[in-house]
């Protein structure tokens, strides 16, 4: 396995390096990334939520539905340990 | 495992700080760091400590299987049903704004969130014992 | 619109998860209360499809801003005729499977496992619909994971133990994709600050010069090619195929692998356009040659098996490769054909998939050389099995042949005799696997093996093996009926570009 | 050239430890033989992802994402990746679970948590 192992760490290797040159720099504030929609965050999380906490609010409020699905998440995980696991006679 | 004095005392002391700083963990995601998911593992981790100080029928007289699968569909229930209980109040799903302004009540949105949160937490805490409670059974490594 | 109606997109997630929590708690009190549940959810998740397709047919597409946060703060659900015909199409196998599930899961799922089981069966079903419906690139990651999650327990979960090294090797390749993705969403994110799809698609042309996005491109695609299994990256596959429980097995074939093949058709085409993939960073050439490779290799290898399961899946990678086939041309006939193939694999592989379980149900072996004179004994899904292989080879009137005929035309459109070729080629090859089936079937030479214990199989599990045999009939013939759906969603995607 | 090099390393150096990082569990996760340390190669894969994330939310001079009292100006980080990668923590543990339990399955009726071995079971009819 070590050689599929190695062609694949290549090929994953050079587009990920690759991609890296047209990234913006660590910790640039100009970065598209921290512009859109992450300002917008910042800026109403006061007065539409009314919360301190920016990631809280995303979290449970503008992206609410994705807290949803990751709650759902580990559930279907939990769910599935007992699938897996679980012997007869205990249900 | 044999009865070792030292571990059950630490345990028995430390168990219920960690529940407590695993609530607060919970409640103080509106205003700090926090939230939900990590509060509901610290609560989770108080279980992994009780199984090893107390075995598998220390935590089952606490929080058996059956329990904690009550207890995940609870949390996620309450998160669901929230979200369908804004639906009711002609907003849309998950929409908190629209009970705040049906029921006129101010800083609904701050506290609704600290529900979900709270369901959050159950559903984590519930789930990771249950992950526990199954693989420890099984394996025969942890005995009373 | 009527308010029950103008939810419906978020009922369609929300309810069955609910149901989800209620088939676990019911069956805590009764193992027997978790199957009738299951069953009336799938229902009301076809129910409002079908009303979501009509609505979009005669309204447009919808959109629903969950919290009531409009994009890109928040997160939207956009249902237009592409994704509402895959939602019909993925609910109705799902119903279909639920109602063969009633004696189908009974052989290989311990009698104790079945709460747990279904449980898992619903949310799985849950995370495909989201999948298809969701109009966030994070969200679509998140129900990917739901699915993908309960798929490896699901594979793993029967009572054969091979299914667990299947599942956990299925696992590792999986959680790989699953990784490539949501890092080629974060490069996306990097690019451009916004996870909104629509948005996405307005704001990358600005930055497809970009290496970042380039990389993004490849990593979304290598992702999604493990998980549809595309020709090289296929490896999971046979074996999760062959050594999962049956209903499993025909869910993953059917309602699974279509989902991804969707969500890797919406990245191209709707984050992603026509133009950036045949002028910014032309990929369509390569896509072809994959896809006719995988193609040509899927039927070689299926001719070589000896277990029916085994052959299947083989097959499965073959008429994956028609419609990655599809998006290599990506004209307008070619992608109906291939957006025509999702409903046709999907029907001709529920069929044939669903007769491999019930000839195991019976006889309790998938070794093909056992099957002879089987037609004596159980002639209706012997008859169900040829009818859908005769669709899986393409001969008319049934559908495998509409959706070949479609691709075909599309490849001379563009001028592609070679790939035309290639395309007659693969059905000849499946002439090979599917006639050799047959032949044992209706021979009934070596009559001393008496495995031929039952006869017939239960009504629960024949009838939807009936309809879906009709259905590759029906289908064929009134192929205008998927058309009108088909046509104005091809419009849509290539409308973009 | 070289320096030309060197300067687009130090000022991204963060993608570069985060790319390193997952190649390693990347390789962990389809070179090792041993199912446990296949896990651990997966969570290394998924922690240099959370890395990748969290590195490019950072602004410099930035604080965390909690607003401070009003008419405090502060630059805050961006709070986007931070909130996805809670998600896909959670996804990454769930992977994690499902996994173990597999492999618990495994060893339970094969006794072996190999994959050279596991490739012998597999051969056999």
């Amino acid at each position: 396995m070590k050689i599929p192992a190695l062609i694949a760490v290549l090929l994953i290797g050079i587009i990920l390096f690759w991609a890296v040159e047209d990234m913006p720099a660590f910790g640039d504030p100009d970065a598209p990334a921290n512009h859109h929609v992450a300002q917008m965050y910042i800026e109403r999380t006061r007065p539409d939520i009314g919360i301190d906490n920016i990631v809280t609010a995303i979290l449970a409020s503008y992206r609410g539905f994705d807290t949803l699905g990751e709650t759902a998440v580990i559930f279907t995980a939990g769910i599935s340990v007992v699938l897996l696991l679980r012997r007869g006679g205990e249900q | 495992m044999r009865e070792n004095v030292v571990i059950r005392t630490v345990a028995r002391l430390s168990i219920p700080f960690i529940q407590l700083f695993s609530l607060y963990v919970i409640v103080h995601g509106a205003s700090g760091a926090g939230g939900g998911f990590q509060g509901g593992v610290v609560f989770a981790a108080s279980f992994i400590l009780m199984l090893i100080a107390f075995g598998l029928s220390g935590i089952r007289s606490r929080l058996g299987e059956k329990g904690a699968m009550v207890l995940a569909t609870v949390g996620l229930f309450i998160y669901a049903g929230i979200g369908l209980l804004c639906t009711l109040f002609s907003g849309n799903y998950l929409e908190y704004a629209a009970i705040e302004s049906a029921l006129g009540i101010p800083h609904i949105h701050a506290f609704l969130i600290d529900i979900v949160e709270a369901g959050i937490g159950i559903t984590v805490m519930a789930v990771m014992t249950l992950i526990i409670l199954d693989f420890a059974d099984r394996e025969g490594m942890i005995r009373d | 619109m009527n308010p029950v109606i103008a939810h419906l997109p978020v009922l369609l997630l929300v309810l069955p998860i609910i149901a989800a929590l209620l088939i676990l708690l019911a069956g805590m009190v009764n193992r027997n209360f978790s199957y009738p549940i299951t069953l009336a959810t799938i229902s009301f998740q076809f129910a409002s499809s079908l009303i979501i397709m009509v609505s979009v047919m005669t309204g447009g597409t919808i959109h629903y801003y969950l919290g009531g946060w409009a994009p890109p703060m928040g997160i939207e659900l956009v249902i237009d005729a592409f994704n509402s015909y895959v939602l019909v199409v993925i609910l109705a196998m799902a119903l279909l499977i639920a109602v063969y599930a009633r004696r189908g899961t009974a052989l290989d799922i311990p009698p104790e496992k079945t709460v747990a089981f279904f449980v898992v069966f619903q949310l799985l079903v849950t995370g495909l619909c989201g999948m298809t419906i969701t109009g966030d690139i994070f969200n679509l990651y998140v129900f990917l994971e739901i699915a993908s999650i309960s798929t490896y327990a699901l594979v793993a979960s029967g009572r054969n133990t091979r299914s667990l090294i299947a599942g956990f090797n299925y696992l590792v390749l999986g959680s790989i994709a699953a990784g490539l993705i949501v890092l080629g969403i974060g490069f996306l994110y990097v690019a451009t600050g916004t996870l909104n799809m629509g948005e996405l698609a307005a704001m990358l042309p600005a930055s497809y010069g970009l290496a970042t996005v380039q990389a993004a491109f490849l990593l979304l695609m290598i992702g999604f090619s493990i998980k549809v299994a595309f020709f090289p990256l296929h490896l999971w596959l046979p074996d999760a195929y062959t050594e999962s429980p049956s209903v499993v097995t025909i869910l993953i074939a059917t309602a699974t692998s279509k989902v991804t093949a969707y969500a890797m058709i919406r990245v191209i085409f709707s984050v992603f356009t026509l133009q950036y993939i045949t002028e910014s960073f032309p990929v369509t050439e390569m896509i072809l040659v994959i896809a006719s490779i995988a193609i040509i290799a899927g039927a070689v290898l299926a001719i070589a098996q000896d277990n029916l399961k085994r052959m299947l899946a083989y097959s499965s990678i073959s008429q994956m490769g028609y419609i990655m086939f599809a998006i290599g041309i990506a004209n307008q006939a070619a992608l109906e054909g291939g957006l025509l193939h999702i409903l046709a694999h999907a029907v001709m592989k529920g069929c044939l998939f669903m007769v491999a379980g019930i000839l195991i149900y019976r006889t309790g072996t998938t070794a093909i050389r056992q099957f002879s004179g089987l037609s004596k004994t159980m002639p209706f899904t012997c008859a169900a099995f040829v009818l859908a292989g005769v669709s899986m080879i393409g001969i008319p009137p049934t559908i495998g042949f509409m959706s070949k005929y479609y691709l075909v035309l599309g490849a001379v459109e563009a001028g592609q005799y070679l790939a035309a070729a290639v395309l007659l080629i693969g059905s000849l090859l499946a002439v090979v696997y599917i006639w050799r089936v047959i032949e044992i079937m209706y021979s009934g030479s070596h009559q001393e093996e008496t495995l031929h214990t039952g006869a017939e199989a239960p009504l629960s599990m024949l009838v939807p093996v009936l309809i879906l045999a009709a259905s590759c009939l029906f289908l064929g013939i009134f192929v205008d009926v998927p058309l009108a759906i088909i046509e104005p969603a091809v419009t849509l995607l290539l409308g973009v570009g | 050239m070289t320096e030309e090099l060197f300067t687009l390393f130090l000022s991204r150096y963060n993608y570069w430890m985060a790319i390193v990082l997952m190649l390693i569990g990347l390789y962990a996760l389809i070179a090792k033989q041993n199912l446990i340390k296949k896990i651990i190669g997966l969570n290394i894969f998924q922690t240099a992802i959370f890395l990748f994330y969290i590195s490019f939310a950072d602004v410099t001079g930035g604080t965390a994402p909690i607003l401070l009292p009003e008419g405090t100006g502060a630059l805050y980080v961006n709070p986007v990746p931070h909130v996805l990668m809670l998600t896909a923590i959670v996804v990454g543990v769930s992977t994690t679970a499902v996994a173990l339990s597999i492999v618990v399955r495994i060893s339970r009726e094969y006794n072996v948590i190999d994959d050279d071995e596991l490739g012998e079971v597999m051969q056999r009819p």
